[in-house]
């Protein structure tokens, strides 16, 4: 039954507060929507982590431990973000932020925050879907939905920018999710061949993942090309990671981290699937080449925009896109370090990022710019808790060890070295310290250097709270992970390894 | 013996630093206390850590303890043995020292400046210090590697209110994480050999590695240990980051933090990779030859206080691979005694290097202190005002230059030895290297006494030259106690050498296979041997008092010749001029310009000499002059690495030129070339 | 322990008699072959007595290390003088320092006499120390090279065992490897003890004085001990050059008979090298400053053949 | 009348009618007009529903039946309708300027059209698939064919509307595939895939009017602020 409360809540959550029209009352409902979320999904994996995979309506929504991380890492990301979200409006509508979009034709602020207030549990309610979803048709449909969502979330401030960046986000979207759909119906058509049933069930992960091994051959190659095309534009691989830069610097704060930290994951599982499948039916050998090559391809092209970058929002989105071209060559090494680098990578890249784009966000709302040039640096006077948690975040995502993502990062170096590809290995390091450095370089002089005068901008609570309580997290997980976290990832490394 | 309390006071100076590092964090509000907080544990931490340190020598055998965590295949274990207690026992006397002369020198950041976040970082770089001497495991290693070169960045921009600073730690920060991914690769190579993490398992999986997987990782570890020991292709961070930071902390950078490559290249060369082939440890020796003579010639020409230090570390460190080197090459040729000799040579420099490259640098700090300036061509005449510093800051100058009978004279002399019995043993090319290392040796000993002869001079000596220095005060108490400790190591370590050597048998046992110390020490325990049977014998305990003897005839030669003789001052030989001022003393330019011409190839010169005149040039009204070196390194080698990066950079972005067609185009071409090449099978 | 000690006073005494004399001698032969008079022998002797009964000035500007300064020059020096054998194959104080500690007691004395001549605040005394330290540390290398060269024959730096092996192999020194050894050290010798060709010490003229110009603001005692100091300096160089190469005449033993004869073969020994250097600095003329690095990159060169030399033939 | 229930018949229509929706398609690449390029796609919603009721008759399936009704009713009615009332409002009549001119891309749209062919020749092979499967195998070429040139006519065009159009042509091909390959997804899948074109649809064309509002003009080609 937790299944069918996890999709209720958020759906729920949506249109109450399209109804309650009022701030405080919107603000709450969406607090307390996810932070039950959050109980719900701790409570699955739990659940999951005991007595294995859990599935309701005649296996119409199956949660087994890989769903149960990504689920319960959405649903982390959602609150921290909806806390973040309550100071960043609040901010904004003071300092009259909406007013160019409104002469655009955008919506009064109120309505603004209704939608935004509306739209994020929907989005939250298709990513819990896309986790929960036992056929791969509706896994499409929620991915889909989490698309449609976050348009909205990019058209949010109604400038020029943001049309364009909405534009660009919706139409590349749009063909990346119709090849992942003719790759889902490829699939079903090479299961369709073994099976013979073409009732609902056709579809099912559960019965697929079952006897993948007779699959079509051929159709399953097509289809997991496109499948890597599709959900590969969604979670940003280059060469389809174009739309991600221009989304990310105009989405509002809280949507943008929803959209680096947990809808990464989304489409990262949607791949997922359907690599267990194709490596039952294929072998490892043809999918890993293929991942392999677009993880270094993602990874290399972010590096020359991280080290010449102008404007600190769309750092941060190069530096999702090459988060997710290390999780696809984690996957591509393949093996259970490979998947087991690729996991952790991804439960600390979920947790860590999001307090990247606080940071980027006070500071941005703090100098009212995100150009590097137009900010004289020294932040570290005026706001000193967010200018220190800036610096210890960027040490954090770019893989500095004393951080988490350092470790998955050496398990992923150590897959790479066991299936003997030294050369891939080495540029793999290069690309990580040549990242590091450009990140280091921007962000210190953003932050370190005199005082120039700024008043101090470190007055709201939620804003602090939510910096100062994921930064607490990602020092902890540096030295000591949670027994049921690990337990449940190494449950989701047997699935993939294995695809029980 | 009895089982000493290692485990039991190592825990005990972690925790302290620990404890340290938080407290003084939480304390930051109230500075005063705060100061004495920091101070205070950190010199607990060392103390004890030092007693760790002697327990583990005195000890002989490695006492190996782990504390498991939640991680797969990183467990906080720790290997206490001979190489970690030497290496921390440097630590600890460092660290006890620069407590100690933080006491006051942090008094001045009390209005300023965050001590607590100053105590904070310094508690934090001891702590990863101390871990990364013991570390058994390499992920442990790796993350207080990191650590390290954290603390140390947080460090060196501590002032980071000026563009230098910041340009400078930027620069230190990117070098320590190169250097940590190679150590990441190197690893990761060796774990994969040995499958497992910890540094035992390297040990016996060392035989497994094929040639070529020795070379990539002793090339890799090279590589990785030597950005951060500082050798010369890897070393302009150092010069840059040293001076800006704040001197207890520079003392501490150039004396350990660099040390700690020399421990990883001592750790790994002679343990974790097997017996390396002769060519490693002739290119060890290069390098250090290398560093030693171009480390020397730049810091030369320096005429700031701190990057003349800085300079010289350098150099110390490039005489501390000549030993290493030395040993790699005498291992390979089956000789483990004279080996033996050669790592004693190198790592007694290191001890040695550590505590007085750190007495240097605390009295730059007092006199940067006091004055407020590190320009030694602003200095002068400080001899009256700062007594005791100018008698430490001698006794380091003295014994950096090697000058018998201090501490530097001893483990340069144990190098030369080494060398020159490489001459016997090696074949073909190397037995001609030996000995011109050691030549080579000898002109960086040279050039050193010419370096500090003029840095103590030129600062210390004969009139002020500016009005800071005229108005210079001696340091605090805290700064001479620390300062003072440091010369009475000097001294001791100097002129007890003999007494020390045996520190080093449980060492080169453990590494090497034989124990040298006992046969290092003739019959009488004053004299140092060679090793070789009638071999060079020296004994700096003897030329003291023999020096101290030799004084009497002299002071009776000076007193007896008849009636007592009138001592008076007058003023110095002013050619006729009247007023002899500051201006016509030797200026630290002026003294180096002599080397400055010899050496021109290397320097390329460059000079400037702007006149100021009204009515004819004869009659300046006013002169500029200005003289630079050029800094090859910068300019020939990293400058246009830099450039051409940011140019591919820049143009590899026209890929995000904004048009949305030539976003849908990168997708489509993709997908016509997967669909036609991916589907084949 | 006592005889230790007997045999370094006399050592100590002969050192302390012979030094002055022999800059005496040198001065002397050098004024006859300019076909001058010149001073007679004991003048050295006859100055220093004079100095010693001289009041001193003293710089306003010097400190404690302007009056350290001259006791570490004569102290230096005269331990240097017990460490080399000159009667007899093995020194005083030969089991406690090699040649590498003799090279490095006399870099001791340099050390506190450039800082000497700073102390004094005035431009001579930065030229001088500034110069002396530039040629003392181009010389070290050449000189460390022919060390090397003669501590390999014997395979130790230890003087007593270079003499005793010296001693042993007769007529070693036509080795190529040891002349041109010998001529290497012998470039150093007049490099590091200031004669014509590198320094002339004779004057005080700014452009040509390097030893000078740092005692220039010595006067009294300090001087006559500096004096002192550098006159054992210059005996105990030509000696370790002598006694090195041209070992014959070194009694094996204290014995009273050994060492008279000795003696006599040490004093012939040192005569004939002085007219050599005298000879050499008669017929040439001072080197400008910036000519002395190729003089002694020359002695470098012949160090270096040496080196090879010994591994050759 | 015995045509009705000969399996051959069926697979004879499929095929001619899915050739057609092919060549509409090159026809679409190479058109000037705007409205008329609404009316090609209507024209092809309509062939498709045909060909899905035609499988749906042949195969007893009765789903087929409901998608190819909303495909009727949705594609070849409502959308058309709806695209050409905005165009109305837009009152833009001549449109496009291809960036690449007719003939090549006409051109190109042949090559995609083999390409498609290749691929699909590539894995698919006659004699083993069972008869019932064979009624509409050669459409999955055509299907291939119809998503490269619907997403060729994207990269081709300026303005904001006809690139929708090029989206749901590419969807057209979609559906193709699902239906002659496997008879159709289950119910619950085709309707989540209707509900997803449609909201697209809707959301594409409030970006089209705002784009319209805020550019004055619908040309995408202008959206370069937002570089590097």
């Amino acid at each position: 039954m937790i299944l069918i409360w996890l999709l209720i809540v958020p759906l729920a959550a949506g249109p109450l507060a399209f109804f309650l029209r009022r701030r405080h009352l919107m603000e709450a409902v969406n607090l307390t929507a996810f932070a039950v979320l959050l109980c719900l999904a701790t409570a699955l994996s739990l659940q999951v982590g005991r007595s294995g995979p859990v599935s309701v309506l005649d296996g119409f929504f199956y949660a087994d431990a890989l769903s149960a991380l990504v689920v319960l890492l959405s649903a982390f990301v959602a609150l921290i973000c909806s806390i973040y979200a309550i100071g960043y409006f609040r901010h904004d509508e003071s300092n009259g932020v909406f007013q160019e979009g409104e002469k655009l034709g955008g919506g009064r602020a109120i309505n603004k925050l209704r939608e935004y207030y509306t739209l994020t549990p929907l989005f939250v309610f298709s990513m819990i879907l896309v986790a929960l979803a036992n056929n791969l048709g509706i896994l499409w449909v929620a991915i889909e939905g989490t698309t449609l969502a976050s348009v909205f979330l990019v058209m949010f401030y109604g400038r020029e920018t943001s049309l364009e960046a909405a534009w660009k986000y919706a139409i590349i979207g749009g063909v990346g999710l119709s090849m992942a759909l003719f790759g889902t119906i490829l699939t079903y058509y090479s299961a369709h061949q073994a099976l013979g049933t073409d009732t609902l069930a056709g579809l099912n992960w559960s019965v697929l993942v079952g006897n993948a091994s007779q699959f079509d051959k051929p159709t399953m190659r097509l289809a997991f090309i496109l499948i890597l095309l599709g959900y590969g534009t969604k979670a940003g691989i280059a060469p389809m990671h174009t739309w991600k830069p221009d989304a990310y610097s105009e989405a509002p704060i809280p949507g943008a981290a929803m959209l680096a930290a947990a809808v990464l994951n989304c489409a990262i599982y949607g791949l997922v699937r359907f690599y267990i499948l194709t490596a039952k039916c294929l072998g490892p050998g043809f999918a890993s080449h293929l991942l392999i090559l677009f993880g270094l391809l993602s990874m290399g092209v972010a590096v020359p925009f991280i080290l010449v970058q102008k404007n600190f929002r769309r750092m941060l989105a190069y530096s999702s896109i090459d988060h997710s071209g290390i999780m696809v060559l984690a996957l591509g090494f393949g093996g259970p370090l490979g998947v087991l680098g690729m996991l952790l990578h991804m439960t600390f890249h979920s947790i860590t990022k999001p307090l990247l784009f606080f940071c980027a966000g006070n500071v941005q709302q703090q100098l009212k710019t995100d150009l590097f040039r137009e900010a004289k640096g020294g932040l570290i006077h005026s706001m000193p808790l967010t200018g220190a948690a800036f610096l210890m975040v960027t040490l954090a995502v770019t893989g500095a060890p004393p951080f988490s993502l350092f470790l998955s990062e050496f398990t992923i170096l150590r897959a790479g070295f066991s299936r003997g590809y030294l050369v891939l290995a080495i540029l793999f390091i290069t690309f990580l310290v040549a990242i590091f450095s450009g990140f280091l370089i921007h962000i210190a002089n953003l932050v370190l250097g005199p005082d120039p005068g700024l008043p101090s901008a470190e007055t709201c609570r939620w804003k602090k709270s939510s910096v100062v309580g994921l930064a607490l997290v990602i020092i902890v997980m540096g030295f000591w992970i949670p027994a049921p976290l690990f337990r449940l990832i190494q449950g989701a490394v047997d699935i993939v390894t294995s695809g029980r | 013996m009895n089982t000493l309390p290692v485990a039991a006071t190592f825990t005990l100076s972690v925790a302290l630093y620990s404890v340290g590092a938080l407290v003084s964090l939480a304390s930051w509000r109230k500075p005063a206390l705060c100061r004495h907080i920091c101070c205070g544990t950190a010199l607990a931490g060392a103390i004890f850590g030092g007693l760790a340190a002697v327990f583990g020598i005195l000890q002989g055998t490695a006492v190996r303890w782990s504390i498991s965590s939640g991680i797969p295949l990183f467990a906080y274990s720790f290997d206490y043995d001979a190489l970690a207690g030497f290496f921390n026992l440097t630590l600890a006397i460092l660290a006890g020292a620069v407590s100690i002369y933080s006491f006051s020198y942090l008094k001045e950041f009390e209005g300023k400046r965050n001590i607590g976040f100053f105590g904070f970082l310094f508690h934090l770089l001891l702590l990863s210090l101390t871990i990364v001497f013991t570390a058994a495991n390499a992920l442990l290693f790796l993350i207080a590697w990191e650590v390290m070169a954290l603390a140390a960045y947080g460090l060196v921009t501590f002032y980071h209110e000026d563009r230098e600073t910041r340009r400078a730690g930027l620069l230190y920060i990117v070098m320590a994480h190169i250097d940590a991914g190679c150590l990441l690769l190197g690893f990761a190579l060796l774990m994969q050999v040995s499958g497992s993490a910890d540094f035992a398992q390297f040990r016996t999986a060392a035989v497994h590695l094929s040639s070529s997987q020795q070379a990539i990782a002793f090339v890799l570890f090279f590589l990785g240990f030597g950005i951060k020991a500082g050798v010369i292709p890897f070393h302009i961070w150092l010069p840059a980051a040293h001076p800006v930071a704040p001197s207890n902390i520079s003392s501490l950078l150039s004396g350990i933090v660099l040390k700690a490559g020399i421990y990883g290249m001592a750790r790994i060369f002679l343990e974790g990779l097997g017996v390396l082939p002769s060519w490693a440890g002739l290119l060890v020796l290069i390098v250090g030859v290398g560093s030693a003579v171009l480390g020397v010639l730049y810091a030369l020409m320096e005429h700031d206080l701190k990057r003349l230090l800085a300079y010289h570390s350098i150099e110390n460190i490039g005489i501390i691979l000549i030993g290493l080197g030395a040993a790699l090459v005498f291992r390979v040729a089956g000789h483990p005694q004279l080996a033996a000799v050669a790592l004693i040579a190198a790592l007694f420099h290191t001890l040695n290097h550590a505590i007085f490259k750190c007495l240097l640098f605390l009295g730059a700090g007092s006199v940067l202190h006091s004055t407020g300036s590190r320009n030694m061509e602003e200095l002068g005449g400080l001899i009256r005002p700062m007594p005791v510093t100018a008698f430490c800051f001698l006794i380091g100058a003295v014994a950096i230059s090697g000058l018998p009978p201090l501490n530097g004279f001893v483990s340069e002399w144990l190098t030369y030895q080494s060398l020159l019995a490489g001459f016997g043993v090696t074949g073909g090319l190397t037995r001609i290297l030996f000995p011109l290392a050691g030549s080579m040796l000898a002109l960086t000993g040279a050039l050193a006494a010419a370096c500090f002869v003029k840095a103590f001079a030129i600062t210390f000596l004969a009139l002020p030259r500016s009005a800071e220095s005229r108005s210079a005060h001696e340091a605090p108490r805290s700064m001479r106690i620390g300062m003072g400790c440091l010369t009475g190591a000097c001294l001791v370590l100097g002129l007890g050498a003999t007494w020390f050597v045996p520190v080093f048998d449980a060492l080169t046992e453990q590494l090497l296979g034989p124990r040298v110390g006992t046969n290092l020490i003739t019959a009488h325990r004053w004299v140092l041997s060679a090793g070789t049977p009638h071999g060079g014998l020296v004994s700096t305990s003897v030329i003291a008092i023999a020096l101290l003897l030799l004084l009497i005839p002299a002071v009776l030669l000076v007193s007896s010749a008849g009636r007592r003789f009138a001592r008076r001052r007058g003023p110095a030989w002013d050619c006729g001029l009247p007023g002899l001022s500051e201006h016509n003393e030797y200026t630290a330019t002026g003294f180096s310009k002599a080397l400055r011409m010899i050496f021109s190839v290397l320097y390329q010169p460059r000079r400037e000499i702007q006149t100021v005149f009204d009515v004819s040039p004869y009659f300046p009204k006013a002169i500029r002059f200005e003289s630079e070196i050029e800094p090859t390194f910068e300019k020939r080698l990293y400058a246009p690495l830099k450039d051409l990066l940011l140019r591919f950079a820049t143009r590899m972005r026209a890929i995000q030129a904004g048009s949305i067609h030539a976003y849908l185009a990168y997708i489509f071409v993709t997908l016509v070339l997967l669909l036609l090449f991916g589907v084949r099978p | 322990m006592i005889g230790l000690i007997a045999k370094a006073g006399l050592q100590l005494v002969l050192v302390l008699l012979v030094a002055p004399l022999l800059s005496g001698i040198m001065k002397t032969m050098k004024a006859r072959l300019q076909t001058r008079r010149g001073p007679n022998v004991l003048q050295s002797y006859q100055d220093i007595l004079k100095l010693l009964r001289k009041g001193m000035v003293i710089p306003e500007t010097a400190s404690w290390i302007f009056s350290v300064t001259p006791y570490v020059v004569f102290v230096t020096a005269a331990l240097v003088g017990l460490m080399i054998p000159m009667t007899a194959t093995d020194a005083p104080l030969s089991l406690f320092g090699g040649v590498l500690a003799v090279v490095y007691l006399l870099a001791l004395g340099r050390f506190f006499l450039a800082l000497g001549g700073l102390d004094a605040g005035s431009s001579f005394g930065g030229l001088g120390s500034s110069r002396e330290m530039t040629i003392s540390a181009i010389a070290e290398p050449a000189m460390m090279l022919a060390i090397f060269t003669v501590a390999l024959a014997a395979s130790s730096t230890n003087l007593s065992e270079m003499a005793k092996v010296a001693v042993s192999q007769s007529w070693k020194f036509l080795a190529p490897s040891q002349m041109l050894a010998f001529a290497a050290l012998f470039i150093v010798l007049i490099a590091e003890t200031g004669r014509i060709p590198v320094d002339n010490p004779a004057t005080h003229l700014e452009l040509t004085m390097i030893h000078e110009a740092m005692i220039l603001e010595y006067s009294g005692p300090y001087l006559a001990l500096i004096e002192y100091g550098a006159s054992i300096k210059q005996l105990v160089l030509m000696t370790l050059v002598v006694n090195t190469f041209f070992p014959f005449g070194l009694s094996s033993d204290w014995t009273l008979r050994g060492l008279t004869l000795g003696l006599v073969f040490y004093l012939i020994k040192m005569l004939l090298l002085a007219c050599l250097i005298v000879m050499v600095e008669t017929t040439n003329a001072k080197l400008r400053l910036f000519r002395v690095p190729e003089l002694l990159m020359v002695s470098f060169i012949f160090g270096a053949l040496a080196l090879i030399s010994t591994f050759l033939f | 009348m015995t045509f009705l229930q000969d399996p051959e018949f069926g697979d004879r229509i499929i095929t001619l009618m899915a050739a057609l929706v092919l060549v509409l398609q090159i026809a679409a690449v190479g058109q000037r007009w705007l409205v008329s390029s609404i009316r090609i796609f209507a024209v092809q919603s309509f062939l498709l529903a045909a060909i899905a009721g035609i499988i749906a008759y042949f195969n007893h399936a009765s789903h087929i039946y409901i998608a190819a009704l909303l495909t009727l009713v949705l594609k070849a009615g409502l959308l058309p309708w709806l695209l050409e009332r905005l165009v109305r409002r837009i009152q833009i009549r001549r449109e496009i300027e291809p960036l690449i001119n007719a003939p090549l891309s006409i051109l190109i749209a042949g090559c995609l059209t083999l390409v498609g062919y290749v691929v699909a020749q590539s894995f698919y092979h006659p004699e083993e698939t069972s008869v019932r499967a064979a009624l509409g195998h050669n459409t999955l070429a055509v299907a291939i064919a119809l998503f490269l040139i619907g997403f060729f006519t994207m990269l081709n065009r300026r303005k904001a509307l006809t690139q929708v159009l090029g989206l749901l042509s590419l969807e057209n091909g979609l559906f193709l595939a699902a239906i002659s390959l496997t008879y159709g997804m289950p119910l619950v899948v085709e309707l989540g895939i209707f509900f997803d074109v449609l909201v697209a649809v809707m959301i594409l064309g409030i970006l089209v009017f705002r784009i319209r509002e805020a550019f004055d003009s619908m040309d995408v080609s202008k959206l370069r602020k937002l570089r590097e």
